[in-house]
């Protein structure tokens, strides 16, 4: 592996986590957060200004393509901080919009005046992504698109190329439902819509890419809840001791450490090799492991985190509650555990072949 | 007084139908099979036909205007009304105080209370917890001292389950702080319109709000709103446990569960998947053996036999054979998983509502930490 | 279901348990248990005739067959006891040949004379046993027979029916390997053994009434180990308190005891409705699923005995030692979790289809 | 002295190329790629030929007859020598003593004791552990006292891994017993040919003499055999902790066992079976991301840094992984996970031996319940 970018990455990823304090309150406070639930779209347009003034769109863009060209560490860095934040802007959905899309990226994302946003899924439970497209026009559904209820635009992903569908084309309907964090998730239907198909060869790589991305948000989301709750067993006395003082609890936060610590060295490894170049059988193989040791992390400190809490963990009106309604919000996006062992176990195939 | 006949002179099955039909004659039309608990404002109709009918209090004697029946009668009962997902009514009069009150109550105390449980004029709620005292129940320090003829509470209680529903509680205060915690503590009667009481909701993770703390800001109640004697609050506080713990162990809510699991995975097109039939039929058999377990507190109860600390194994194996049902579930469900709202508006397929309703499980009623702590000293005789 | 028998079960089960003192010492001594591993066929000859006085061979044939006619809840309660001895002779396989054969069973058998083992997996890893009958002779082979390096006679099960046949018979070769508990596990070669074909038509109860008794026999095993493993617990002491004061040894110590029950419900709750008349498909899960518990009962506690025995465990003097071998040697027979979680999986298809 | 060229000068595939050549050409005709440890008569010969070329000791420095090997360079060494499965020497004295010699010892001891380390006419055994001494190693009750110009030893070793292979052994001895516990302890050298020690060997789940209990009855060693200060031996016991506990938390055991699962499935008939490979797949994440995690210590070593207690997390999961794998391994391989021997005489299928040899691993070198009680405290901040 080269090492030789060792240094520039560090920077570029410090200046990057630096620039979503903007964003993500040093103070950890979560009060937008909360407050942003429930109502509207589950995001601020704002934000998203904010993020494209910070130049996050043009991360994944490559240089020649007019971006930063920056890479998956330094991407999941920041995944990781908006993690740790709750984020709930679509952020990593406007990347591999602009990670597909490249040098024809509108313009008005760049400035941060429109928002777009990724629609890729072509059912709930599989990672599909082919479907949609018809005789030069878009057919069928999109499923699980975030953002969806205030996007301007949306990079339709289809196996006869990517589209850039504005969200009042004729023949498109955007609905979206709650979710259990408080957001919106968007099913797009197309009824014969019209579009450009520009050719895109590197969309299973994008998933590689937000699969991975999206195992650094969990990451976050579950070492800030992790510290939360270590933070509550310092303090939260019965029988006149700290309940951090009980073996059995301690025992049990030192299962979650492990398990984060793993989380935390196989997206950091992961996205080393994602940027110093990894085959198709690695990357596809690290991107489900990064998933799948994400989602169950988050799943494992959620439940964790509740009972060490005890009735407080059962509250809407401690933070606690706000990182498990995340968590089983988020932790199957881009494939559930069950997707991800399937995944690996059709390459050991490849792997028994080669 | 109305006129019941002898249910415990019944064969199980005659009563089993008897049952069956009661409800199906007189439920009314409120929502079935809630995971989380109606108010009174909902589930009202339902508690007053069953106190027109006798039916409000099945374990009181019958003389107090119960049904008196025996356990095993009681649990057909339950088994019943579980099966057609009958609303739990608001329970705490009917299955925590009155007892208390027909072991520990002065005649005027049963006198005034007991008919006002089962007409459903009162509506109680409980005050154990403290902000301090959990797990710890012993640590309450809501005091009160006895002023003249009255008692003058302050303190604060939480979680107090459907509080605000309720125009009376029940709590635990510290009446002695020279003596060993559990020794200074009293069960007092306080009507929640009382000044000085103040209440706030507390929402919980299905954004509901089911449980309220409640302040007491030198509320005064005659000193003859006491139950039993002073400082005897704790024994009577205890005396409840035992019988109760076998319900909650029942295996009702994990079998559901998996009813629901199955349709779940039928639409996620995951039914015939290998993988998903080796976990199915794991929790399956937890299930199953659950319910020989269950039988042999249940063959107990109905011999009149004494619960041991060992029911607390019913209620740890449940509660988390519960949650990780739950948790495939929500494996299952996909991306759905995180949808607030049942998709398709169908309530059995919505993951995430079991996910949710299965966490206080095994934190209320004794948390599975306490439970595992008092099995291993109780039963398992493991040094301190 | 029928109750009115309660009493007489329970006596008979007193008395054959207490029947069982004379082999399993009630002071729980394991002598003669570790003198007799690793030399020898594995087994006591002297013991196998004392079963035979105390009657067990006639405790599943049938009362008009001259037998005892006894339940599975009376045959639970004896395995359950030779399972907390670890009685190592093969007492299951001669009480399922005298159920097979009930008034065919040899005279020598019931005098206790010669010792009659059950031959009837076809292969290691499942639970068919219709092979081995082909034109009037025996061929092929016959898996794990326990005591097969001494038994006088097998039973030798087939889907042509079941035939008896003498050690020596020409044609039959006996090899045994050793096992980890110290007993030997035999494989029957049959090259075209001439053989009568007995009509035996209760073949797959059975083996369900083996699969629970032999849950029993794991039952007993896990409930000794347990014991010992707690009595350790109280007097080993490190940082000058018992060991079994830490709270994380006690809750696992606890979920020992929770799954103990669960199998010791299932097991207790299945022989009554094996007794009482409890259909097939009830028949065929519920000895699965008692299996299924008592076998992972058997590894968790099996494995939990050697950690909280720390380096004590991991000796070979120590008499938890005996119990682990047993535990890993034992755990799979008629079965595996494997093919238990199978076997229900395929009744769940029943059960749609039902 | 042998004269080696600078090792940490090579590249690494260099060196990599170099010890892979030098084990190709040098192994001896003994046993490769066993689960459990060869005694002294047996793995002698690769202890001599190691020792003839200087490569015995790979982390002392050069001037001292070792290789001088930087902490990166040694780990490609293990790698290469366990990629090769060479039998593990007696390496009590390389890897143990030494170290505590070089930093400790009296010129007379170095010059005395490390020469026989090197050329293998000493073989050391490691005395901490006592019957009432194990996770709590300062508990040691075995004393010294001070005759004269002799130690006079009383007292009982247990645990002593393969001390029956040794000549010497070093002991840890209560030398002041009123003090704490921590500070009253010494560290002696003691011949195991002194009048009054005797041994006896224990056997282990594999049926095999693994360790040995060592008793001390009035044994009398001169005053000089102690290392470092008179009850300063706590300190000196402790010091090795730290660099050892990356390798012990590599990932290769658990990778070696993968593979031998991956066999024994095959052998089954169980490898497409998906709820198979569901589980197989699940393990192969675990050892990728122990890979993963462990590379960071590496670097780290790589880098001079200090490796703190949080190296406690590759000790626990690695030996649970190894375990969780053995414990699928006996699961595939059905009836036969109870033969004594290896099915086909092949070492590769036999699902026992693996589960057994990974008993130990989460019991020695600070159990799981010790490691994780120090990293709840050190690295996770929690209160006692």
């Amino acid at each position: 592996m080269s090492e030789s970018d060792t240094e520039d990455w560090q920077e570029n990823a410090r200046m990057i986590v630096d620039s979503a304090r903007a964003i993500v309150p040093a103070d950890g406070s979560l009060s937008r957060v909360r407050k942003a639930r429930f109502h509207g779209s589950g995001f601020d347009r704002e934000v998203m200004r904010q993020a494209a003034d910070l130049g996050w769109m043009l991360m994944r863009v490559e240089e020649d393509a007019g971006g930063l060209g920056l890479g998956m560490r330094e991407t999941c860095a920041l995944m990781e901080v908006l993690g740790g934040g709750l984020v709930p802007e679509p952020v990593l959905s406007s990347l591999m919009a602009a990670a597909v899309l490249q040098e024809r990226l509108p313009e008005a994302v760049l400035t941060g005046e429109a928002v777009i946003v990724t629609a890729w899924q072509d059912k709930v439970g599989a990672q599909d992504w082919r479907g949609g497209a018809s005789g030069g026009r878009l057919l069928g559904r999109k499923y699980n698109v975030p953002g969806a209820a205030d996007a301007d635009f949306f990079a339709v992903v289809t196996g006869g190329g990517v589209a850039v569908v504005p969200r009042g084309a004729e023949g498109l309907t955007v609905t979206s439902e709650e979710t259990l964090d408080g957001g919106r998730t968007g099913l797009l239907t197309f009824d014969g819509v019209e579009a450009e198909f520009l050719p895109c060869e590197r969309v299973e790589q994008v998933l590689q890419d937000a699969r991975l991305a999206h195992s650094a948000y969990l990451l976050g989301l579950s070492e800030r809840a992790l510290t939360i709750t270590l933070d509550y067993l310092r303090v939260r006395k019965q029988f006149d001791k700290p309940i951090g003082s009980f073996q059995s609890l301690q025992h049990r936060a030192t299962e979650m450490k492990i398990r984060l610590e793993l989380a935390r060295a196989a997206i950091s490894a992961t996205a080393r090799r994602f940027d110093t170049g990894a085959d198709e059988r690695t990357r596809s193989r690290d991107a489900a492991r990064c998933k799948l040791r994400a989602g169950e992390l988050a799943m494992l400190v959620a439940r964790e985190a509740v009972q060490m809490h005890g009735a407080m963990g059962i509250t809407d009106e401690a933070d606690i509650g706000l990182f498990v309604r995340k968590a089983i919000s988020e932790a199957n996006l881009f494939g559930g555990p069950r997707q991800q062992r399937a995944s690996l176990a059709a390459l050991l195939d490849q792997e028994e072949a080669a | 007084m109305i006129s019941l006949p002898d249910y415990n002179a019944m064969s199980d099955a005659d009563f089993r139908q008897t049952v069956r039909s009661f409800v199906e004659e007189n439920y009314p039309d409120i929502p079935r099979h809630t995971l989380s608990r109606l108010h009174w404002e909902d589930v009202k109709p339902w508690y007053l036909i069953l106190s027109k009918h006798g039916w409000i209090c099945p374990t009181w004697q019958r003389e107090h205007g119960g049904m008196g029946l025996t356990a095993g009668k009681h649990l057909i009962l339950i088994e019943e009304f579980e099966r057609y997902g009958c609303a739990r009514v608001n329970d705490i009069g009917p299955v925590m105080l009155g007892p208390l009150l027909l072991k520990y109550g002065t005649q005027a105390q049963k006198a005034f209370f007991l008919p006002r449980i089962l007409s459903g004029e009162h509506i109680w709620a409980q005050g154990y917890s403290e902000p301090g005292a959990g797990s710890d129940l012993a640590a309450v320090r809501c005091e009160a001292v006895l002023d003249g003829r009255d008692w003058v509470i302050n303190g604060q209680k939480t979680w107090t389950t459907l509080g605000m529903d309720a125009n009376w509680i029940f709590i635990l205060v510290r009446t002695d702080k020279t003596v060993r915690k559990q020794a200074g503590i009293s069960f007092l009667l306080v009507p929640m319109d009382a000044p000085g009481v103040t209440i706030r909701n507390i929402e919980n993770l299905e954004l509901e709000a089911e449980f309220c703390e409640v302040f007491f800001d030198d509320v005064r109640v005659p000193a003859d709103h006491i139950l039993g004697e002073v400082n005897q609050g704790w024994t009577a506080a205890k005396a409840l446990l035992g019988h109760e713990r076998v319900f909650i162990g029942a295996p009702r809510l994990s079998a559901s569960a998996m009813s629901r699991l199955n349709r779940i995975a039928l639409r996620a097109g995951v039914w015939d998947d290998p993988v998903f039939r080796d976990r199915y039929v794991a929790l399956q058999c937890d299930v199953l053996d659950l319910t020989d377990l269950f039988e042999i507190y249940v063959d107990k109860l109905r011999g009149g036999e004494d619960i041991g600390a060992d029911v607390a194994m019913l209620k740890i194996f449940q509660s988390e054979l519960y949650q990780r049902i739950s948790e495939l579930m929500m494996e299952v469900a996909e991306e759905d998983s995180g949808l607030r709202h049942p998709p398709e508006g169908d309530r059995q397929l919505h993951a995430a509502a079991t996910y949710l309703s299965a966490r206080p499980t095994t934190i209320f009623g004794g948390s599975t930490e306490i439970m595992r702590n008092v099995l291993a000293k109780a039963v398992l005789d493991l040094p301190s």
